[in-house]
Protein backbone atom coordinates (compact mmCIF):
# COMPACT_ATOMS: atom_id res chain seq x y z
CA UNK A 1 0.00 0.00 0.00
CA UNK A 2 1.32 3.39 -0.48
CA UNK A 3 4.28 2.14 -2.86
CA UNK A 4 5.48 3.41 -6.22
CA UNK A 5 6.93 0.54 -8.09
CA UNK A 6 8.91 -0.21 -11.34
CA UNK A 7 8.21 -3.11 -13.38
CA UNK A 8 9.16 -5.27 -16.20
CA UNK A 9 5.45 -6.51 -15.92
CA UNK A 10 2.29 -5.50 -17.70
CA UNK A 11 0.70 -2.95 -15.62
CA UNK A 12 -2.25 -4.08 -16.73
CA UNK A 13 -1.58 -7.33 -14.66
CA UNK A 14 -1.00 -5.74 -11.67
CA UNK A 15 -2.89 -6.96 -8.51
CA UNK A 16 -5.88 -5.36 -7.82
CA UNK A 17 -5.43 -1.84 -5.87
CA UNK A 18 -6.42 -2.32 -2.59
CA UNK A 19 -9.20 0.07 -1.25
CA UNK A 20 -10.19 0.83 2.44
CA UNK A 21 -13.77 0.63 3.08
CA UNK A 22 -14.01 3.82 4.18
CA UNK A 23 -12.89 5.22 0.47
CA UNK A 24 -16.34 6.70 -1.52
CA UNK A 25 -13.38 7.75 -4.63
CA UNK A 26 -11.05 5.95 -6.76
CA UNK A 27 -9.39 8.34 -9.62
CA UNK A 28 -6.66 6.67 -11.48
CA UNK A 29 -4.85 7.31 -14.46
CA UNK A 30 -3.61 5.28 -17.40
CA UNK A 31 -0.51 6.71 -19.31
CA UNK A 32 -0.44 4.74 -22.41
CA UNK A 33 2.16 4.20 -25.31
CA UNK A 34 -0.17 5.76 -28.34
CA UNK A 35 0.31 5.21 -32.24
CA UNK A 36 1.96 8.06 -33.10
CA UNK A 37 3.67 10.93 -31.30
CA UNK A 38 4.34 14.72 -32.68
CA UNK A 39 2.76 13.35 -36.30
CA UNK A 40 5.16 10.63 -36.45
CA UNK A 41 4.14 6.95 -36.32
CA UNK A 42 5.37 4.96 -32.92
CA UNK A 43 5.41 1.06 -33.42
CA UNK A 44 6.90 0.50 -30.08
CA UNK A 45 8.72 2.44 -27.41
CA UNK A 46 10.91 1.07 -24.20
CA UNK A 47 11.57 2.72 -21.39
CA UNK A 48 14.87 2.65 -19.49
CA UNK A 49 15.50 3.98 -15.59
CA UNK A 50 17.83 4.54 -13.01
CA UNK A 51 16.11 2.35 -11.11
CA UNK A 52 17.84 3.12 -7.51
CA UNK A 53 16.83 6.78 -7.42
CA UNK A 54 13.57 6.24 -9.58
CA UNK A 55 12.14 3.92 -6.47
CA UNK A 56 13.50 6.94 -4.28
CA UNK A 57 11.94 9.86 -5.67
CA UNK A 58 8.77 7.93 -6.88
CA UNK A 59 8.37 6.77 -3.29
CA UNK A 60 8.63 11.08 -2.06
CA UNK A 61 6.28 12.03 -4.52
CA UNK A 62 3.13 9.63 -2.98
CA UNK A 63 4.51 10.32 0.41
CA UNK A 64 4.45 13.86 -0.35
CA UNK A 65 0.85 13.45 -1.94
CA UNK A 66 -0.14 11.46 1.43
CA UNK A 67 0.80 14.27 3.15
CA UNK A 68 -0.49 17.55 1.00
CA UNK A 69 -3.84 15.64 0.61
CA UNK A 70 -6.70 13.80 2.95
CA UNK A 71 -5.90 10.24 0.83
CA UNK A 72 -6.69 6.95 2.33
CA UNK A 73 -4.36 4.93 -0.39
CA UNK A 74 -2.01 5.20 -3.05
CA UNK A 75 -0.30 3.68 -5.62
CA UNK A 76 1.68 4.56 -8.46
CA UNK A 77 4.02 1.80 -10.71
CA UNK A 78 6.02 2.77 -13.73
CA UNK A 79 6.89 -0.01 -16.32
CA UNK A 80 10.34 -0.62 -17.93
CA UNK A 81 11.46 -2.23 -20.98
CA UNK A 82 9.59 -3.10 -24.03
CA UNK A 83 6.36 -1.95 -24.15
CA UNK A 84 3.73 -2.47 -27.25
CA UNK A 85 1.23 0.15 -28.30
CA UNK A 86 -1.47 0.58 -26.32
CA UNK A 87 -0.24 -1.09 -23.53
CA UNK A 88 0.16 0.84 -19.85
CA UNK A 89 3.61 2.77 -19.33
CA UNK A 90 2.17 4.51 -16.04
CA UNK A 91 -0.58 4.24 -13.87
CA UNK A 92 -1.91 6.33 -10.47
CA UNK A 93 -4.25 5.53 -8.10
CA UNK A 94 -5.58 7.02 -5.70
CA UNK A 95 -8.46 6.30 -2.92
CA UNK A 96 -10.41 9.17 -0.55
CA UNK A 97 -12.99 9.78 1.09
CA UNK A 98 -13.84 12.77 -1.28
CA UNK A 99 -13.38 13.16 -5.09
CA UNK A 100 -11.83 16.53 -5.01
CA UNK A 101 -8.73 15.55 -2.90
CA UNK A 102 -8.30 12.46 -5.47
CA UNK A 103 -8.83 14.26 -8.82
CA UNK A 104 -6.22 16.73 -7.66
CA UNK A 105 -3.77 14.03 -6.01
CA UNK A 106 -3.92 12.08 -8.75
CA UNK A 107 -3.30 14.82 -11.37
CA UNK A 108 -0.11 16.28 -9.20
CA UNK A 109 1.51 12.62 -8.96
CA UNK A 110 1.30 11.90 -12.28
CA UNK A 111 2.47 15.69 -13.06
CA UNK A 112 5.75 15.25 -10.75
CA UNK A 113 6.23 11.76 -12.11
CA UNK A 114 6.92 12.70 -15.49
CA UNK A 115 8.88 15.99 -13.91
CA UNK A 116 11.22 14.16 -11.55
CA UNK A 117 11.51 10.42 -11.86
CA UNK A 118 14.32 9.33 -13.94
CA UNK A 119 12.72 7.44 -16.99
CA UNK A 120 13.89 7.58 -20.20
CA UNK A 121 11.92 7.02 -23.53
CA UNK A 122 13.01 5.19 -26.60
CA UNK A 123 10.95 5.59 -29.37
CA UNK A 124 10.75 3.44 -32.26
CA UNK A 125 8.96 5.04 -35.21
CA UNK A 126 7.40 2.97 -38.18
CA UNK A 127 9.47 5.64 -40.68
CA UNK A 128 12.53 3.21 -38.36
CA UNK A 129 14.23 5.84 -37.05
CA UNK A 130 14.58 5.92 -33.52
CA UNK A 131 14.95 8.62 -30.71
CA UNK A 132 16.36 8.68 -27.70
CA UNK A 133 15.09 11.52 -25.11
CA UNK B 1 41.48 22.17 -10.81
CA UNK B 2 44.82 20.77 -9.79
CA UNK B 3 43.07 18.58 -7.84
CA UNK B 4 44.50 15.28 -7.00
CA UNK B 5 44.45 12.81 -9.21
CA UNK B 6 40.55 10.40 -8.28
CA UNK B 7 39.18 7.29 -10.08
CA UNK B 8 35.35 7.31 -10.38
CA UNK B 9 32.81 5.23 -11.72
CA UNK B 10 30.57 7.42 -14.08
CA UNK B 11 27.15 6.44 -14.87
CA UNK B 12 24.77 8.12 -17.60
CA UNK B 13 21.14 7.13 -18.91
CA UNK B 14 18.90 8.25 -21.42
CA UNK B 15 20.47 9.59 -24.58
CA UNK B 16 23.85 10.74 -22.93
CA UNK B 17 24.54 6.76 -23.22
CA UNK B 18 24.10 6.90 -26.66
CA UNK B 19 26.28 10.08 -27.23
CA UNK B 20 29.26 8.35 -24.71
CA UNK B 21 29.21 4.77 -26.49
CA UNK B 22 28.57 3.44 -22.99
CA UNK B 23 26.61 3.21 -20.15
CA UNK B 24 29.54 4.25 -18.24
CA UNK B 25 32.85 4.25 -17.27
CA UNK B 26 35.97 3.97 -14.94
CA UNK B 27 38.11 7.52 -15.16
CA UNK B 28 41.11 8.90 -13.51
CA UNK B 29 40.09 12.88 -13.14
CA UNK B 30 41.35 15.94 -11.18
CA UNK B 31 37.96 17.22 -11.29
CA UNK B 32 37.07 17.94 -7.76
CA UNK B 33 33.43 18.84 -8.31
CA UNK B 34 30.46 17.63 -10.63
CA UNK B 35 30.53 20.40 -13.11
CA UNK B 36 33.91 20.26 -13.20
CA UNK B 37 33.70 16.32 -13.90
CA UNK B 38 30.60 17.11 -16.33
CA UNK B 39 32.53 19.50 -18.35
CA UNK B 40 35.71 16.60 -18.85
CA UNK B 41 33.26 14.37 -19.76
CA UNK B 42 31.21 16.71 -22.47
CA UNK B 43 34.35 18.01 -23.89
CA UNK B 44 35.60 14.32 -24.61
CA UNK B 45 32.11 13.00 -25.79
CA UNK B 46 30.82 15.84 -27.11
CA UNK B 47 27.53 15.61 -25.50
CA UNK B 48 25.05 18.22 -27.18
CA UNK B 49 22.85 18.55 -24.37
CA UNK B 50 23.23 21.97 -22.07
CA UNK B 51 25.12 21.68 -18.76
CA UNK B 52 21.84 23.16 -17.40
CA UNK B 53 20.07 20.76 -18.71
CA UNK B 54 21.74 17.93 -16.88
CA UNK B 55 20.88 16.14 -13.07
CA UNK B 56 24.01 14.69 -11.44
CA UNK B 57 23.61 11.88 -8.45
CA UNK B 58 25.80 10.59 -6.03
CA UNK B 59 24.81 7.90 -3.96
CA UNK B 60 21.58 7.49 -5.53
CA UNK B 61 20.83 10.50 -4.98
CA UNK B 62 20.56 13.88 -6.24
CA UNK B 63 23.24 16.22 -6.19
CA UNK B 64 24.03 20.24 -6.34
CA UNK B 65 26.07 20.86 -9.65
CA UNK B 66 28.53 22.66 -7.55
CA UNK B 67 29.20 19.81 -4.90
CA UNK B 68 32.00 18.34 -4.59
CA UNK B 69 33.12 14.43 -5.50
CA UNK B 70 32.06 12.88 -2.25
CA UNK B 71 31.45 9.41 -3.95
CA UNK B 72 32.72 6.64 -5.81
CA UNK B 73 30.27 6.77 -8.53
CA UNK B 74 28.65 9.99 -10.04
CA UNK B 75 25.70 9.98 -12.60
CA UNK B 76 24.53 12.00 -15.47
CA UNK B 77 20.87 12.07 -16.62
CA UNK B 78 19.85 14.29 -19.03
CA UNK B 79 15.55 15.39 -18.39
CA UNK B 80 13.24 12.98 -17.37
CA UNK B 81 10.80 11.40 -19.81
CA UNK B 82 8.57 8.98 -17.75
CA UNK B 83 5.43 8.40 -18.38
CA UNK C 1 -18.85 3.61 -26.95
CA UNK C 2 -19.67 7.01 -25.21
CA UNK C 3 -22.35 5.35 -23.78
CA UNK C 4 -24.51 5.91 -20.29
CA UNK C 5 -25.50 3.11 -18.87
CA UNK C 6 -27.91 2.39 -15.87
CA UNK C 7 -27.30 -0.97 -14.49
CA UNK C 8 -28.34 -3.60 -11.52
CA UNK C 9 -25.11 -5.30 -12.28
CA UNK C 10 -21.94 -4.64 -10.40
CA UNK C 11 -20.12 -2.11 -12.21
CA UNK C 12 -16.51 -4.34 -11.32
CA UNK C 13 -17.92 -6.79 -13.58
CA UNK C 14 -18.60 -4.73 -16.41
CA UNK C 15 -16.65 -5.13 -19.58
CA UNK C 16 -13.42 -3.67 -20.01
CA UNK C 17 -13.82 0.05 -21.61
CA UNK C 18 -12.31 0.09 -24.86
CA UNK C 19 -9.43 2.45 -25.76
CA UNK C 20 -8.59 3.56 -29.37
CA UNK C 21 -4.64 3.10 -29.60
CA UNK C 22 -4.26 7.06 -29.71
CA UNK C 23 -5.25 7.50 -26.84
CA UNK C 24 -2.21 8.48 -24.38
CA UNK C 25 -4.40 9.06 -20.95
CA UNK C 26 -6.89 6.90 -19.70
CA UNK C 27 -8.64 8.82 -16.53
CA UNK C 28 -10.97 6.82 -14.45
CA UNK C 29 -13.26 7.89 -11.40
CA UNK C 30 -15.13 5.26 -8.93
CA UNK C 31 -17.71 6.26 -6.71
CA UNK C 32 -18.27 3.59 -3.87
CA UNK C 33 -20.44 3.07 -1.04
CA UNK C 34 -18.85 4.26 2.10
CA UNK C 35 -18.84 2.92 5.57
CA UNK C 36 -20.11 6.14 6.81
CA UNK C 37 -21.70 8.76 6.19
CA UNK C 38 -21.78 12.23 7.99
CA UNK C 39 -20.68 10.23 11.25
CA UNK C 40 -23.33 7.48 11.07
CA UNK C 41 -22.17 4.17 10.24
CA UNK C 42 -23.46 2.87 6.80
CA UNK C 43 -24.28 -0.99 6.27
CA UNK C 44 -25.71 -0.70 2.82
CA UNK C 45 -27.59 1.51 0.69
CA UNK C 46 -29.44 1.41 -2.26
CA UNK C 47 -29.89 3.30 -5.61
CA UNK C 48 -33.69 4.49 -7.29
CA UNK C 49 -33.62 6.15 -10.36
CA UNK C 50 -36.41 7.71 -12.85
CA UNK C 51 -34.51 5.36 -15.55
CA UNK C 52 -36.32 7.11 -18.80
CA UNK C 53 -35.08 10.58 -18.02
CA UNK C 54 -31.56 9.63 -15.98
CA UNK C 55 -30.62 7.45 -19.38
CA UNK C 56 -31.36 10.65 -21.41
CA UNK C 57 -29.52 13.08 -19.04
CA UNK C 58 -26.49 11.18 -18.72
CA UNK C 59 -26.22 10.21 -22.34
CA UNK C 60 -26.38 14.42 -22.63
CA UNK C 61 -23.91 14.72 -20.15
CA UNK C 62 -21.45 12.02 -22.03
CA UNK C 63 -22.50 14.37 -25.48
CA UNK C 64 -21.89 17.53 -23.97
CA UNK C 65 -18.32 16.33 -22.30
CA UNK C 66 -17.59 15.31 -26.23
CA UNK C 67 -18.00 18.92 -28.09
CA UNK C 68 -16.25 20.56 -25.05
CA UNK C 69 -13.21 18.29 -24.81
CA UNK C 70 -11.01 16.70 -27.27
CA UNK C 71 -11.51 13.11 -26.22
CA UNK C 72 -11.03 9.81 -27.81
CA UNK C 73 -14.28 7.89 -25.79
CA UNK C 74 -15.71 8.39 -22.68
CA UNK C 75 -18.05 5.94 -20.64
CA UNK C 76 -20.03 6.22 -17.21
CA UNK C 77 -22.48 3.74 -15.78
CA UNK C 78 -24.57 4.52 -12.18
CA UNK C 79 -25.38 1.39 -10.63
CA UNK C 80 -28.94 1.44 -9.42
CA UNK C 81 -30.85 -1.56 -6.47
CA UNK C 82 -29.16 -2.85 -3.82
CA UNK C 83 -25.58 -2.10 -3.17
CA UNK C 84 -23.13 -3.55 -0.42
CA UNK C 85 -20.48 -1.57 1.53
CA UNK C 86 -17.19 -1.30 -0.79
CA UNK C 87 -19.31 -1.63 -3.84
CA UNK C 88 -18.93 0.33 -6.68
CA UNK C 89 -22.40 3.04 -7.78
CA UNK C 90 -20.79 5.28 -10.23
CA UNK C 91 -18.06 4.60 -12.82
CA UNK C 92 -16.48 7.70 -15.33
CA UNK C 93 -13.97 6.65 -17.59
CA UNK C 94 -12.24 8.78 -20.14
CA UNK C 95 -9.48 8.34 -22.95
CA UNK C 96 -7.98 10.91 -24.62
CA UNK C 97 -4.85 11.85 -26.29
CA UNK C 98 -3.54 13.94 -23.60
CA UNK C 99 -4.43 13.78 -19.99
CA UNK C 100 -5.37 17.27 -19.41
CA UNK C 101 -8.29 16.73 -21.03
CA UNK C 102 -9.28 13.43 -19.53
CA UNK C 103 -8.82 14.95 -15.61
CA UNK C 104 -11.03 17.87 -16.74
CA UNK C 105 -13.37 15.84 -19.00
CA UNK C 106 -13.50 13.07 -15.85
CA UNK C 107 -13.88 15.82 -12.97
CA UNK C 108 -16.43 17.66 -14.90
CA UNK C 109 -19.05 14.64 -15.71
CA UNK C 110 -19.17 12.94 -12.29
CA UNK C 111 -19.93 16.46 -11.25
CA UNK C 112 -22.69 17.32 -13.69
CA UNK C 113 -24.01 13.05 -13.31
CA UNK C 114 -24.28 13.75 -9.16
CA UNK C 115 -25.98 17.49 -10.09
CA UNK C 116 -28.54 16.39 -12.86
CA UNK C 117 -29.16 12.79 -13.19
CA UNK C 118 -32.50 11.56 -11.66
CA UNK C 119 -31.00 9.24 -9.18
CA UNK C 120 -31.72 8.81 -5.15
CA UNK C 121 -30.37 6.81 -2.48
CA UNK C 122 -31.43 5.39 0.26
CA UNK C 123 -28.98 4.82 3.08
CA UNK C 124 -29.47 1.82 5.72
CA UNK C 125 -27.57 2.98 8.96
CA UNK C 126 -26.10 0.39 10.78
CA UNK C 127 -27.88 2.03 13.89
CA UNK C 128 -31.30 1.23 11.77
CA UNK C 129 -32.78 4.08 10.56
CA UNK C 130 -33.63 4.49 6.60
CA UNK C 131 -32.93 7.71 5.18
CA UNK C 132 -33.84 8.89 1.75
CA UNK C 133 -32.51 11.57 -0.06
CA UNK D 1 -57.58 27.85 -11.37
CA UNK D 2 -60.86 27.26 -12.80
CA UNK D 3 -60.16 24.96 -15.82
CA UNK D 4 -61.39 22.02 -16.92
CA UNK D 5 -61.13 18.60 -15.13
CA UNK D 6 -58.28 16.66 -16.41
CA UNK D 7 -57.17 12.65 -15.31
CA UNK D 8 -53.55 12.47 -15.31
CA UNK D 9 -51.12 9.80 -13.94
CA UNK D 10 -48.26 11.24 -11.33
CA UNK D 11 -45.56 9.47 -10.36
CA UNK D 12 -42.77 10.36 -7.37
CA UNK D 13 -39.51 9.61 -6.89
CA UNK D 14 -37.50 9.69 -3.47
CA UNK D 15 -38.17 10.81 -0.58
CA UNK D 16 -42.00 12.19 -2.28
CA UNK D 17 -42.93 8.44 -2.65
CA UNK D 18 -42.09 8.18 1.07
CA UNK D 19 -44.09 10.94 1.82
CA UNK D 20 -46.85 10.76 -0.39
CA UNK D 21 -47.08 6.87 0.69
CA UNK D 22 -46.81 5.74 -2.78
CA UNK D 23 -44.82 5.69 -6.60
CA UNK D 24 -47.88 7.14 -8.17
CA UNK D 25 -50.82 7.96 -8.69
CA UNK D 26 -53.86 8.70 -11.29
CA UNK D 27 -56.08 11.92 -10.34
CA UNK D 28 -58.28 14.11 -11.96
CA UNK D 29 -57.39 18.02 -11.17
CA UNK D 30 -58.66 21.52 -12.62
CA UNK D 31 -54.55 22.41 -12.41
CA UNK D 32 -53.58 23.98 -15.53
CA UNK D 33 -49.95 24.04 -15.08
CA UNK D 34 -47.30 21.76 -13.26
CA UNK D 35 -47.06 24.63 -10.05
CA UNK D 36 -50.61 24.27 -9.58
CA UNK D 37 -50.41 20.46 -10.10
CA UNK D 38 -47.85 20.33 -7.09
CA UNK D 39 -49.23 22.42 -4.88
CA UNK D 40 -52.61 20.76 -4.50
CA UNK D 41 -50.25 17.35 -4.35
CA UNK D 42 -48.16 19.12 -1.44
CA UNK D 43 -51.00 20.45 0.24
CA UNK D 44 -52.99 17.06 0.12
CA UNK D 45 -49.67 15.06 1.21
CA UNK D 46 -48.04 17.49 3.13
CA UNK D 47 -44.81 17.49 1.02
CA UNK D 48 -42.19 19.07 3.60
CA UNK D 49 -39.56 20.12 0.24
CA UNK D 50 -39.93 23.24 -0.82
CA UNK D 51 -41.23 23.92 -4.56
CA UNK D 52 -38.19 25.26 -5.71
CA UNK D 53 -36.34 22.25 -4.89
CA UNK D 54 -38.70 20.14 -6.79
CA UNK D 55 -37.91 19.23 -10.36
CA UNK D 56 -40.81 18.26 -12.45
CA UNK D 57 -40.88 16.29 -16.02
CA UNK D 58 -43.28 15.47 -18.44
CA UNK D 59 -42.88 12.89 -21.31
CA UNK D 60 -39.86 11.74 -19.81
CA UNK D 61 -38.35 15.52 -19.98
CA UNK D 62 -37.47 18.07 -17.51
CA UNK D 63 -40.42 20.83 -17.68
CA UNK D 64 -40.68 23.96 -16.69
CA UNK D 65 -42.48 24.95 -13.31
CA UNK D 66 -45.19 27.01 -14.96
CA UNK D 67 -45.21 24.10 -18.02
CA UNK D 68 -48.77 23.72 -19.24
CA UNK D 69 -49.98 20.27 -18.22
CA UNK D 70 -49.59 19.13 -21.44
CA UNK D 71 -48.89 15.44 -21.20
CA UNK D 72 -51.00 12.12 -19.50
CA UNK D 73 -48.32 11.38 -16.60
CA UNK D 74 -46.40 14.40 -14.30
CA UNK D 75 -43.31 13.71 -13.00
CA UNK D 76 -42.12 15.08 -9.43
CA UNK D 77 -38.26 14.73 -7.91
CA UNK D 78 -36.74 15.92 -4.85
CA UNK D 79 -32.88 17.07 -5.80
CA UNK D 80 -30.86 14.26 -7.37
CA UNK D 81 -28.52 12.52 -5.24
CA UNK D 82 -26.70 9.87 -7.51
CA UNK D 83 -22.74 9.15 -7.36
Amino acid sequence: MNRFVLTQERLEDLQEFKVPVSSGSVVSFWGRVRNHNEGRPVHSLDYSAYPELAVKEGQRILDEALKRWQLDAVRAAHRVGSLGLGEAAVVVEVASGHRGEGFEACRWIIDEIKARVPLWKNEHYSDSITTAS
Amino acid sequence: MGGLLVTLKVRYFGQLQNEAGCSGETLETQATNVAELWRELAARHGFTLEAKLIKAAQDDEFCDWEAPLASAEVVFMPPVAGG
